[in-house]
This record gives structure tokens, C-alpha cells and sequence, in this order.
């Protein structure tokens, strides 16, 4: 079991987000497995990791979590309050707590609104302050991520990547959430600029005493700043850990694979494009028994019959394999 | 009882005998016969249907006409009515029984026509009630008409009936044994009708295609014989633009235009080469029907004030550039009947005020409608609606096919308060024009202007059971004078006939009630 | 097997926006209804008849009723006849579909063939007084209103220069055949001088309804060879040394064609929307004057037949349109 | 009116833009500018028919109507009809559109098929059947063009608020809470308002060819109206003699219906956000359906 599991600010059972796939026809043939049964805690103020290759549910876990998909089942209890069918004055009460934030800000901004306006919608969605006090409040934020109050008349398009960021950031901060989902946000940048950006999330995390989930497949930014990692492969989370526990001693295959794709230092930096044997089948056609079997090296009998279950193996490491590898 | 005198009782002329003697066209010595080709006309009436029992106008009589016979015949102008099937009829002194005796004819399938074909087409048309069914239905009930032998046919009337004789051309015998051949559910033949022919005409139907027209070739062996010169074939177009008529005249396309075409047409085109136009006294008179029932229309001063408000003048010499006569009745001027005194309205915005002043109900926005694609009753609903609007009373105007408008006419809620059209020479009697069309009997039927008036009524009643013409016309001349007086509805003008035709044509025999469509007569140089 | 599911996934839709179409135009000529029975009738018609007429063609039942029975009719395959003439309406239509369909083909064919090449050049030779004069042309052809520019036509090339007739579609009354198609008939059945008269008559409405469909597609295939040429694409094969004329005819039209495909659909309605005008002012025996006359008439049967058709063959050009695209563009298949 | 400063440095559009700006004062001066303003409702038999002259510049109609006054006051019926007709069927179809895109599922699916069922047939049929059975009146005409033009804007709007629903700000803001009208309004809208603004501009041109098809086939607005297509209508009865009164009204339609859609060109090179910054020749070809 995790740490502070007796009162974490968010708490995800058994999480299942699938969509339906469609023929030509328009007919539901199956379904695309995208989240299957994501089990794990938040602890107030802790940075959480989460990895894996592209298109392994990361994603789409973190959209679930800020209700932007639909759960199809299992339970996410926000703060002791169940969000997973949060109703519509509910949700709403939840959202600004609990914010979600893009991997691309300048898409997530109204091309077509000034800066300003931007951060000022989340106060005018969710409270009742006056213009002044919106105003007052924009001000603070943008202090808070380190802009100029000029930006707030510019248009998304006319502020570098760097600052982009800054105002994503500075919208989410704008009600006040206490756990913040954020997905990839240093991809795309330049390492001075991914710098500067995470110091700035470290920086505001003290500030407002937020939590993160860190949505990664950067495992170099992951281990320097997360204390607990999950690795997820194909919707499902297969290790889970401290971070020195899961990057030092992976008992999963498949983190171990990951890291052993890890570049040494001065060498290649890991990309996007960093390979397994094979290609990791469709989260449509999943197949049975151990969803990593076939492109795992330790793969027995045991592993076709039956799925591995998350099994925790104290100090919070838990790993879901039939043949963990010792540690 | 002889024929003659019968018939001279019913008619009170001898046109009758002159007419079929002027007509027996003994078959020409064949060796000078030629034929001169085919004839194109351009008519302003698509033939939707070629049915002779459905359809009763002028506007597409040609397939009537051309392939079909009845018992007699109208022909020229003034029209006279010939023996055409019958050989003679002998008429009972009680103006009751009609027997008639056939020529020797055949239909164009060979059969001969018989007294059955006959009786056959009558009880059809009894039937359809369509058409004709009107001229017919009071005085002739089914059942009654009789063949008492393979020539001779009876037609037992239940009370007198002037004008029997000259609406007999209407009943149009078919080939009885074909048609019943293609009887459907008792439909008559009438689905099979509408696109074959089953006559003894003077052609025979070759082609018809309802979004086209139809053509037809000669009949050689038709009763009437031939002429020495004559057509191969001849065509019927319907053409609903007017531009395209013209201009189809005017490059040798066509033969003949119909008998409607604007008189600015008419004008240009006499400049023209190759093209000839052929003037004709007519009996066609133009008017605006007036709902005559419905408010203030049932006010005979609201009625008098639109009569005064119409810019005679102005429509007959300037639109029509004087190519009609002013004709201040209903019934033609040079028809028997018409009061040669008759004083009718003129344009007077005066009068009409003072008319319209003494009108007591509540006033409305009256509804005009006009016929689409005759640009004459559009311009003549302008030309009153602006009188109108000097008087101060509203209208709009509605311009809508012929069809739709006719299938409102007879309905006294849906009609519109004034239509302006023509009433042609269906058949050459002051009947045509006046108890036809205004007997309070007729409404609903003939009298779409819900007009009643009880002396009007005993007028033509009276005179549809005399016989002599000179009985008959002061009973019709007064009745003229009362559809005046009570602006029974707003009369126009009689026009004239302008036919255009390639100069090619010749031997046109123009009659009011076929226009120039009788096509056994022509013959191309 | 992607073809196929486009193919039953559109049809699977087409019964269902038929019977929308029937309530729809059902629901349109009944909202202020004429009476049919006088139609039939006539004028001189008593009111005795007039209850039988309801009676037998059921225009006493309640609408609905009425709805329901002319679905059910048109699902046996049976339009009606039409009021005015009594003929079946099925039959009137096939026997005008030809006329208006050739109308479109030559319409089309002459728009594409002059179209295409004419917007090719337009787009090699960007901003020459060519190009300007084109662009004039084109725009002039869609703002141009068709009825007016066939009277022009009709004035200029009829009248004036007395080069073709003035209206219908052949001088006789055409050439029996089996396609009904008077320029393929005359062809099969050999008579050369039917087969000149009928290219004659189809001249003028081909030329009105032509003219606009030309401007949409030179103006698509400027457009869509300007974009390609500026694609990497076109760049790489100039470096690669492709010579330019392979390029801009193997690669260029290719992928300006495909575009141009997708307008044919767009195209083709307004060739129909087009051919209501048009064949009213040249006198056409196609499906066009055919509505104009069953609109201005209130001949229900005839105008709900005419729709349906209609429908259906602008569902199956779509759906034709749809495969063509999916057959020509690889990514697609 | 930074957009018109826009516009007004493309040269054909700037023509445009002057062509429609002439055509609309003189609508709305017709009764000064008029030389007989009378002749739409009186009319003067005696002078029928005549030819272009100093008196009557485009000559007189077959009612001895003046053909330039009676071109003005049309010019007011033809644009009032293109304007509303257009209003209302925008004001229709693209809450329609907004709320099917909005919602691709049930009721997207649902009103799309609706707007399937009128594009069906051509635009100009429904118009027609609707218009004869109400009778020919201008609001009729107007509510026949509505009624029938709304389904191409559903269509249109769908689409892009379709495309628009993908885009990760709009996601963004849904997830922030911002309600389901909120976004459609204030985000969705905005963003396709250019590609409106466009296609209401060559919609405009489409609907008056439209309407005068209407008149020129007696559906249009009742006479004495000086509708441009029952104009010709009423000419083609005095062709060729008189083709003074066919010609004015033409070339009328055909100049109103080419500044709109040169303005529409015009707009699309300035508004289009996805060429912005392209050269204005690889414009897109944005369907240029005149009669849609």
C-alpha cells in the first residue's frame, strides 16, 4: 500500500475508460480498452510520475481524472468525495480543485481571445467575484508565473512557447486547485526553457501547496522530480513505486525495459521513438491473459492464462507480473 | 316531318342546308390530289391529354378537331353548322326528339361507324362528366339516347333545348369497340384515351408525347373526302412561351401560331418575310369575371364603380394598339343578340367615386387573378388595379396557370373576387355568352360570377325553349342589357382573330370556334 | 471491404430521408390546400361529384391518413397519377428523366472538358491577362442569372445568327430508342441528319447550363493546382529533375482532378436546380419543366413524384461521387 | 472597420464593395432618384414599349411603365428579400449546426438527417412548391427561400463546429466547466464566424439569383411589383422587339449578384484564418456554389 493512504487527496479505483469502436457501418464491434483498471492514491502535496510509451493510456487517465472523459467505471474519490459521476453542481465544485493541464497551452488557448480574457473565464465560470477583483486576481497570477501585465492584451499567437506555458499555468492557478494533472509539460521545449518550467511548477507547488500527477514519457524529468512513479502499459498501471525504487531496482520487465532504452548521460536523449521488441498490440484487440506477453522476454504459460494483478511488495513498490524480476 | 324544316325551325336560318351543301367537297379527281407536306403549329396549350370527352376549350381543340368527328360540324366565320357524320336530322315538332341518320364513314381502324358508336360516346361523355358534360347534362340523361338501327340515332331531350343542334359539335364519337377493348375498372377507357386516339378523324395519330404535342397523318379514306390539294401530316406543338412561338414562326420552323398572339407580336411579324397574318372578325370577347356574391362585390354600385375605374381607352388603343373593338356587352356585337344601342361603361374616375360612394358595406382589399402566360389578362389586371388605386380601393394580383384558376372558378369560397379572360365561341349562340354563363342555374357550373338575377334568369329560360331566332334575340338583347346595368361583370372588348402563318400556307378556312386549327382545309404552296 | 461499408452505411439512410422528403413536400402542398377533387373535376363540376372524387382518391380522409397511404402506395412502387392529366406519374417521369439527364451529361461534360483545362492554365500562367480574363468569365458565370443568359443565347444564336433552333429538343419527335438519349439513338440507329438535329437543339440549354458549372470548376481546378504546386511534394520532384511538364501532367492534374471530383456532386445539383429554369425557358420535355408546370398547377401526385426521384438521384450521384473519391485517393481506400 | 480597410486593399473587392454601395443608396433613394417614381403602380399607355431615350433612359414596358424608375424600386424588393431570407435562414441553421456539432451523437445525428431530407432536392424546387402553395407575396417568397436555405447553413456550421470541438482549446475550456452555451457562443462561433461571413456574402448573390428565378417563374412577389425576374418575365412576351426591357434587369441581377460574390472573394483572402499569411492565389477554393 502506498504511503498516507489514509487520507490522500485523490484516491482511483479500479479506473476503466474504454470507447467505442465503430465499423463503416456505424456498428460498435468492440470496444478500445483505453484505461482498464487503474488502481492508485494522491497524497496531499506529492508529485506522482506517471510513464509509458505513447498511446499507453496516460493521457486519457488524466483527461478521465478532470472529468474531460466519461469513466466507465471504477471509483476516483476526490478529497472524500466520490467524482466519478459527479453531478453538474458537483462537478463543477470538483473542477476547481482539481485542474487539468494541456501539453500544448497555445492550443488550449482561444486563438481568438487575448490573453487576459483567457484567464479570466475559469473566475467567471466558477465565481461570483466582480470584474475588479477578476482583475485583481489575473494580476496575482501572472505574477505568480513570472509575466508582465502586457501580455494580458496580446493574442496567443503573439508570445513565445515559453510563455504559453506560463499562462497555462497561470490559468489553472487561477481558482486555487489542489491537485493539478500535468500532462508532458516540458515537451517541446528547449532544456534551458524546460528548466526554467519546472522550477516554476516546483516553485508554485510550495506556493499553493499543490499536488501533481506528472504525465511523462520523459523518465530523466520523471526521476528528477517525482518521489512516486507509476508505469502503465496499455491502460493498465504495471509497477508502481518510489522513484529510486522503481528507476533503481524495476521489478516489471517492461520498466526495465524502458530504462534500459535510458540514454547514458551525454548520450542520445530518449525520444518518443524509443522501441521494445515489436510493436505494442492495439488497445482494441487486446490479448489474453498478461497484455505484455508477447513482446516479453520472461513470458510463461502462467502469463497467457491469466492477467497479473498489481501485488504490493512493501515500501509502497507493488508490481502486476507473474515473474517479477528480483530485486 | 321533314328535316328541313326542323332544322330550320331550330337554327331559324337555313345555314344549316346552305352549309352542307357549301361543304360537300366531293372527292376530288385523284389524279390532281397532292399532298404538300407536313404542317407545323406552334400552339400556346400543351396537350396533356388527348382524350376528346375531358377537355372543352378552344386552346386545344386542334386534336379534337383533327382526329375526331361528331355528328356536325361548325365551319367558317361567321360559322355555320354542317351536317358532318349525320347525313340529316329530323327534329320532333316538340323540340324534344333528335334523330339522326349517318353517312357511310369509317373509323381509322376500318370499323364503320355506327349508331352504337354514337350512343356510345354520349353516355361516355354523361359519364366522365368532364368536359362537355355541361352543355349536355341538363337535358340528356343516360339511358336515353338510342340507336334504333346501325345508321340511325335518337336523342330523347327532357325539355326543349335551343341550342342542342350547335352544341352537338362537342360530342365527339369514338370508336366504341376500341375503347371498350381498353375499359379498366369502368373508367370508360379514359386511362387509354388520354394517350391513344380512337376516331375517324381527318388524320390519323402517329405520334404524341404530352410534354411535346402531337402529330398525325392524313386519313385518306376519311368520309369527307379531300380536297385537290392537301397536307401529308400535320403537328401540334404546345409551346408555352410566346418568344419562342414567334421566333420559331419567323424562322420557318413552325407553320401556324395559335390564335392568342399578343398584337405586338402580331405587329412585328408583319414586317416579316415569309410570314403572313390573317385578320378575322371574332367572337371572343374579353372580361373580368366578378365574384358576384361575395362583399362589397354583391353591391351592384361596387360593381358599377370597377366598371368605371377600367381605362377602356387606354387598354384597347394603346395596349392593343386598336386591334379590338370596344364591345360594351358580354355577347359579341356581331352576333345576333347583342343590342347594337348597348351603352356601356367608359373610364370615369368620377362616376366611379360617386358609385363607390353610395357602397354601404365595408371595404376590402380586393384579389385579382390574372392568367399566366396570356400577358394581356396580366396587363388588363394592372391596368384596373391602377384605376383602383385612383379610387382608392386596394387589389392584389395573383397570376396563375389557366388550370389552377380554373379549378378554383366554380368554387364560391376559393374563386378570386375578379379574373380577367375571354369567353370564346364555344358554340354560335347568344347562349353561349349570357344563360350559359350568368343563369343563376349554371352556378357552380357555367356561371363562375355567381350572378343571379331572377329576370335575367326567366330571359334565358324563355329563350332556350323558343325556336325561332327572331323570337329568341329580344329575349337575349334584353338580358345584354341587364348584365350592363348590373355590371354583372366588367366587359372589355370583342376581338378580332389574328392567325400567323408561314406564307406558305394556304386554303386557311378560319371559324371562331376552331380558331384556323381545322386542318383539312390547308394546304402548303 | 471500407467501400462496401460506405456504400451500405449511405443506403441504410436513404429510405428514411425519402419518407422525409415525402412529409416534407406532403406537408408543403397540403398546408393550404387546393382541391384536388376540382381539380380532376373541372369546372363544371357539381358538388355531388366532387364528395365522390374525395371519396374515391381519399382526400376526405384526415392527412395523416392520407400521409400513410401515399407511403405505403409509393413503398409498392406506385407514384399516383397526376391530377391534371389522369396518366400515371411514374410513367410521365421516365418517360422525361432522359431528356433532362442528357441535358446534365453534355451540361457536365462540356463544363469538365473546358473546365478543367481552362483552370489548369489559368493556374500555370497565375495572374496574366489570361488568368484576369478567366477569372472575369467565372465570376460573371455564377452571378449570371440562367434564364436570362438562355433568352440571351436564344436572341443571339437562334435569332440573330440563326445557327440553332429556338426551343425543344428536336425538330420531329425524336428518334425511338431504348435510351431515350436522342444523341445515342440517332447514333445506333444511323440517322445522321436526326442525329445533327438533335446536337442543335441540345446546343443552347447545354451552353446555359454549362456556363456556371464551368465556372465552379475552373475556379476549383485553379485553386487546387495552385495548392499542389506549392506543395514539398512538387518541390522534391523538381529536384529530383522530374521534367516540369511530367510533373505538372502525371502529379499535378492527377491530384487536381481528385479535388475537382469532389465539386462534381456541387456541380451537378445546380446542373438540376439549373435545368428547372432552363428547360422552362427552351421549352424542354425534362424532368425540369415538368416540376415548373406540376408546382404552378398544385398536381400533388406529380410534385411528390418528381421529389422523390429527384432525392434519390441526388443520393445515388453522392453516393457515386463518395466512391469515385475513395477509389481515387490511396489513403482512402 | 478594420475589416473593411482590409478589404478595401484588394482591388476587385474594393468594386465590389463601391457596386453594392451605389446599388444600396439608390434602393434607398429610389423615390428621389427615380425619374417617374410613380411608374411602379400607374401607368402611361400611351408611351409603351418605347426605346432607350433622354426621357426614359432604359427606355419604357410593355404598360408604358418607366424601365430605369421601376429597376430602382426593384433593386429595394430584391435586396430586402436576399437580406432577410438570408438573416433568418442563418438565424436557423446555425444554432442548429452549433448544437448538432455541439452534440455529434443522437441529436446531432437527428438534425442532420432533418437537413439531409431538404438538401434532397434542389433549393429552388422546395422554394418553389413552398411558394405556389402560399401564393405568390413577397413574404411568402422570403419565407419560401428561408425555409429551404437554413439546412446549408446547419450543414456548414456543423462541420466546422465539428472540426472546432477537436480543437484542444475548446476541450480546455469544457473541461474548466464552462457551460455547453458558453462555449458555442463564445468560442465555437467566433472561430467560424470568418468562414460565415464568407458564405453569407456569396449566399446573398445565390438567394437573389434564387428569387428571381421565383419571379421569372410567376412566384415572385404579386405585379405590379417591379421584381427584376418577373421583369424579364413579363419582357419575354415583346422579344425580340423590345429588348430594352429584358436587358436592364439582367444586367442588374448580374451586377448585384457579382459584387457580392467579389466581396465574398474578397473577404475570404482577408478573413480565411487558414490562409492567413499564404499568398492570396493559393485562396481556397471555398465552394463557390452560387445557387446553394
Amino acid at each position: 500500500m502506498p504511503p498516507d493512504s489514509q487520507n490522500p487527496t485523490l484516491a482511483v479505483e479500479s479506473l476503466v475508460t474504454h470507447f467505442p469502436i465503430r465499423n463503416s457501418f456505424g456498428i460498435r464491434t468492440g470496444w478500445l480498452r483505453a484505461l482498464d483498471g487503474v488502481t492508485l492514491d494522491v497524497a496531499p502535496g506529492e508529485v506522482l510520475g506517471v510513464v509509458g510509451e505513447s498511446g499507453c493510456g496516460k493521457s486519457t487517465f488524466g483527461k478521465t481524472l478532470c472529468g474531460i472523459h466519461r469513466a466507465s467505471g471504477g471509483r476516483i474519490v476526490f478529497q472524500g468525495e466520490d467524482a466519478t459521476h459527479a453531478g453538474s453542481a458537483q462537478a463543477k465544485r470538483l473542477r476547481r480543485k482539481l485542474q487539468y493541464c494541456y501539453q500544448d497551452p497555445s492550443a488550449s488557448l482561444d486563438p481568438n481571445w487575448t490573453i487576459g480574457r483567457s484567464l479570466a473565464e475559469p473566475l467567471v465560470i466558477h465565481t461570483r467575484l466582480s470584474a475588479a477583483e477578476r482583475m485583481a486576481r489575473v494580476h496575482a497570477a501572472l505574477e505568480d508565473v513570472g509575466l508582465a501585465r502586457e501580455h494580458l492584451s496580446l493574442y496567443p499567437h503573439e508570445i513565445s512557447g515559453g510563455q504559453q506555458r506560463r499562462v497555462g499555468l497561470a490559468r489553472i492557478l487561477m481558482l486555487q486547485p489542489s491537485l493539478v494533472v500535468l500532462d508532458e509539460p516540458t515537451a517541446g521545449l528547449d532544456l534551458s526553457v524546460q528548466a526554467r518550467v519546472l522550477r516554476l511548477l516546483m516553485d508554485l507547488r510550495e506556493r499553493h501547496a499543490l499536488s501533481y500527477i506528472f504525465i511523462s514519457h520523459d523518465l530523466s524529468v520523471v526521476r528528477l522530480i517525482c518521489r512516486r512513479v507509476a508505469v502503465m502499459y496499455l491502460g493498465r498501471v504495471v509497477e508502481i513505486g518510489p522513484a529510486e525504487a522503481v528507476f533503481g531496482a524495476p521489478s516489471h520487465p517492461y520498466t526495465a525495459a524502458l530504462l534500459s532504452a535510458l540514454p547514458v548521460v551525454g548520450g542520445e536523449r530518449i525520444s518518443e521513438r524509443f522501441r521494445l521488441e515489436g510493436e505494442p498490440p492495439s488497445p482494441g484487440r487486446l490479448p489474453g491473459g498478461c497484455r505484455f506477453r508477447q513482446r516479453c522476454p520472461r513470458a510463461g504459460p502462467a502469463c497467457a492464462q491469466q492477467e497479473p494483478e498489481l501485488t504490493p511488495g512493501g515500501e509502497g513498490h507493488a508490481v502486476a507480473c507473474h515473474f517479477p524480476l528480483a530485486s | 316531318m321533314t328535316s328541313e324544316s326542323e332544322s330550320r325551325l331550330v337554327l331559324g336560318r337555313r345555314e344549316l342546308a346552305l352549309g352542307a351543301a357549301t361543304l360537300s367537297v366531293a372527292a376530288a379527281t385523284p389524279a390532281l390530289a397532292a399532298g404538300t407536306g407536313k404542317f407545323i403549329t406552334a400552339n400556346n396549350n400543351s396537350y396533356d391529354t388527348l382524350d376528346p370527352h375531358v377537355v372543352f376549350d378552344i386552346g386545344r381543340i386542334a386534336s379534337r378537331l383533327n382526329l375526331y368527328d361528331a355528328l356536325v360540324r361548325w365551319t367558317d366565320d361567321p360559322p355555320k353548322l354542317n351536317m358532318w357524320l349525320a347525313e340529316k336530322v329530323d327534329i320532333s315538332p316538340d323540340a324534344l326528339t333528335y334523330t339522326f341518320t349517318l353517312k357511310d364513314a369509317k373509323f381509322h381502324d376500318g370499323t364503320p361507324i355506327t349508331a352504337e358508336d354514337v350512343v356510345y360516346s354520349m353516355e361516355r361523355i354523361l359519364a366522365l362528366k368532364k368536359g362537355a358534360y355541361g352543355l349536355f347534362s341538363s337535358v340528356v340523361k343516360p339511358g336515353t339516347t338510342k340507336a334504333l338501327n346501325p345508321k340511325t340515332v335518337q336523342f330523347r331531350l327532357t325539355s326543349p333545348y335551343a341550342v342542342f343542334m350547335a352544341v352537338l359539335p362537342e360530342m365527339w364519337v369514338v370508336n366504341s369497340k376500341m375503347v371498350r377493348a381498353h375499359e379498366h375498372n369502368g373508367d370508360w377507357g379514359a386511362g387509354w384515351l388520354a394517350r391513344h386516339e380512337a376516331g375517324s378523324g381527318s388524320f390519323r395519330l402517329t405520334h404524341y408525347d404530352p410534354a411535346v404535342g402531337f402529330a398525325a397523318d392524313r386519313y385518306a379514306a376519311h368520309f369527307m373526302g379531300w380536297g385537290p390539294k392537301y397536307l401529308d401530316s400535320i403537328e401540334f406543338r404546345g409551346i408555352l412561351e410566346v418568344a419562342s412561338r414567334v421566333l420559331g414562326l419567323e424562322k420557318g420552323e413552325f407553320d401556324a401560331l395559335d390564335g392568342y398572339t399578343p398584337y405586338d407580336q402580331i405587329k412585328r411579324l408583319r414586317g416579316k418575310p415569309k410570314v403572313k397574318i390573317l385578320t378575322e372578325p371574332s367572337l371572343r370577347t374579353m372580361y373580368f369575371i366578378i365574384h358576384n356574391r361575395r362583399p362589397p362585390l354583391d353591391d351592384v354600385n361596387m360593381r358599377r364603380a370597377l366598371c368605371y375605374a377600367f381605362d377602356y381607352n387606354g387598354f384597347i388603343n394603346n395596349l392593343l394598339d386598336g386591334s379590338v373593338v370596344r364591345n360594351a356587352g358580354i355577347i359579341p356585337d356581331p352576333m345576333w343578340g347583342a343590342p347594337k344601342d348597348l351603352q356601356g361603361y367608359t373610364y370615369d374616375l368620377d362616376k366611379a367615386k360617386a358609385a363607390l360612394a353610395k357602397v354601404k358595406g365595408p371595404m376590402r382589399t380586393l384579389t385579382i387573378n390574372a392568367l399566366g402566360g396570356y400577358p394581356q389578362s396580366g396587363q388588363a389586371a394592372e391596368l384596373l388595379q391602377s384605376g383602383l388605386a385612383k379610387i382608392g380601393v386596394k387589389a392584389t394580383i395573383q397570376s396563375q396557370p389557366w388550370p389552377v384558376v380554373a379549378a378554383r372558378l366554380g368554387d364560391e369560397q376559393k374563386s378570386a373576387d375578379l379574373i380577367p379572360l375571354w369567353r370564346s365561341a364555344y358554340f354560335a349562340d347568344p347562349h353561349n355568352w349570357t344563360g350559359y354563363i350568368y343563369n343563376s342555374k349554371q352556378i357552380g357550373r357555367g356561371n363562375l360570377s355567381f350572378f343571379s338575377n331572377k329576370r335575367f334568369d326567366e330571359l334565358t329560360d324563355k329563350a332556350l325553349v323558343l325556336v325561332k331566332q327572331a323570337d329568341r334575340q329580344p329575349l337575349y338583347e334584353e338580358a345584354s342589357r341587364i348584365l350592363v346595368d348590373e355590371a354583372a361583370g366588367l366587359f372589355i372588348y370583342n376581338t378580332n382573330y389574328y392567325g400567323a402563318f408561314n406564307d406558305r400556307v394556304q386554303g386557311v378556312r378560319y371559324c371562331p370556334i376552331a380558331d384556323a386549327q381545322d386542318m383539312r382545309w390547308q394546304w402548303l404552296a | 471491404m471500407r467501400l462496401l461499408g460506405l456504400i451500405a452505411r449511405r443506403l441504410v439512410w436513404v429510405p428514411a430521408t425519402l419518407i422525409g422528403l415525402v412529409v416534407l413536400v406532403f406537408v408543403i402542398s397540403h398546408v393550404v390546400p387546393n382541391d384536388p377533387a376540382r381539380i380532376i373535376a373541372g369546372e363544371n363540376a357539381t358538388t355531388a361529384q366532387l364528395a365522390a372524387l374525395r371519396h374515391q382518391y381519399g382526400f376526405d380522409l384526415p392527412l395523416p391518413e392520407q400521409l400513410l397511404r401515399y407511403i405505403i402506395q409509393v413503398a409498392r412502387g406506385d407514384m399516383g397519377v397526376s391530377l391534371y392529366t389522369q396518366t400515371p406519374v411514374a410513367g410521365e417521369i421516365w418517360r422525361r428523366l432522359p431528356a433532362t439527364m442528357e441535358l446534365a451529361v453534355y451540361a457536365m461534360a462540356v463544363a469538365v472538358l473546358l473546365g478543367v483545362p481552362l483552370g489548369v492554365a489559368a493556374a500555370l500562367r497565375r495572374n496574366s491577362w489570361f488568368d484576369h480574363t478567366l477569372r472575369v468569365l467565372t465570376v460573371s458565370g455564377l452571378a449570371i442569372a440562367a434564364f436570362w443568359l438562355a433568352i440571351l443565347l436564344q436572341l443571339l444564336f437562334a435569332m440573330w445568327l440563326n445557327l440553332t433552333p429556338v426551343q425543344g429538343r428536336v425538330s420531329d419527335f425524336g428518334p425511338s430508342g431504348i435510351t431515350g438519349f436522342y444523341t445515342i439513338d440517332a447514333a445506333l440507329a444511323g440517322d445522321w441528319s436526326t442525329e445533327l438535329d438533335v446536337l442543335r437543339h441540345l446546343a443552347l440549354p447545354v451552353m446555359t447550363l454549362a456556363f456556371p458549372a464551368m465556372a465552379t470548376i475552373v475556379r476549383f481546378t485553379r485553386a487546387g493546382v495552385i495548392g499542389t504546386l506549392g506543395s514539398f511534394f512538387v518541390d522534391y520532384q523538381r529536384a529530383m529533375g522530374v521534367p516540369w511538364r511530367v510533373t505538372v501532367w502525371r502529379y499535378v492534374l492527377r491530384s487536381a482532378l481528385t479535388g475537382t471530383l469532389t465539386q462534381i456532386g456541387l456541380v451537378f445539383g445546380n446542373l438540376l436546380a439549373g435545368a428547372v429554369v432552363v428547360e422552362a425557358v427552351f421549352d424542354w420535355p425534362g424532368l425540369g419543366q415538368f416540376a415548373v408546370n406540376s408546382i404552378l398547377q398544385s398536381d400533388y401526385n406529380a410534385i411528390l413524384g418528381f421529389t422523390i426521384y429527384v432525392g434519390v438521384m441526388f443520393i445515388v450521384v453522392n453516393l457515386l461521387i463518395d466512391v469515385g473519391q475513395v477509389l481515387l485517393d490511396p489513403r482512402g481506400r | 472597420m478594420k475589416l473593411l480597410g482590409r478589404i478595401a486593399r484588394d482591388r476587385v473587392a474594393l468594386a465590389g464593395l463601391l457596386v453594392l454601395a451605389v446599388i444600396v443608396l439608390a434602393a434607398i433613394f429610389a423615390p428621389v432618384l427615380a425619374t417617374y417614381p410613380q411608374d411602379v403602380t400607374t401607368y402611361h399607355t400611351a408611351q409603351r414599349l418605347l426605346p432607350p431615350s433622354a426621357a426614359h433612359w432604359f427606355g419604357t414596358n410593355q404598360m408604358g411603365g418607366d424601365i430605369y424608375s421601376r429597376l430602382l424600386f426593384g433593386a429595394r424588393i430584391t435586396l430586402m428579400t436576399a437580406v432577410i431570407a438570408v438573416a433568418v435562414s442563418v438565424l436557423i441553421g446555425v444554432p442548429i449546426g452549433l448544437v448538432g456539432g455541439y452534440w455529434p451523437g443522437f441529436v446531432g445525428d437527428g438534425l442532420m438527417r432533418v437537413s439531409d431530407v431538404f438538401l434532397a432536392v434542389p433549393q429552388i424546387v422546395l422554394a418553389m412548391a413552398i411558394a405556389a402553395t402560399l401564393g405568390p407575396q413577397i413574404q411568402n417568397v422570403i419565407l419560401a427561400l428561408s425555409l429551404t436555405y437554413w439546412p446549408f447553413w446547419a450543414r456548414l456550421v456543423y462541420a466546422e463546429t465539428r472540426n472546432a470541438k477537436n480543437e484542444i482549446y475548446v476541450e480546455a475550456a469544457i473541461a474548466l466547466g464552462v457551460p455547453p452555451w458558453r462555449v458555442m457562443v463564445l468560442h465555437i462561433l467566433p472561430a467560424i464566424a470568418p468562414s460565415l461571413i464568407i458564405r453569407t456574402s456569396i449566399g446573398l448573390g445565390g438567394t437573389i439569383l434564387t428569387a428571381s428565378a421565383l419571379g421569372f417563374l410567376g412566384l415572385g412577389p404579386p405585379p405590379p411589383s417591379p421584381e427584376w425576374g418577373r421583369m424579364i418575365a413579363d419582357a419575354r412576351a415583346f422579344l425580340p422587339g423590345a429588348w430594352w426591357n429584358a436587358a436592364a434587369p439582367g444586367i442588374a441581377i448580374l451586377v448585384l449578384v457579382m459584387a457580392f460574390n467579389l466581396i465574398g472573394d474578397g473577404l475570404r483572402d482577408v478573413l480565411d484564418p487558414k490562409l492567413r499569411g499564404q499568398a492570396r492565389a493559393v485562396a481556397a477554393p471555398a465552394e463557390d456554389e452560387a445557387g446553394d
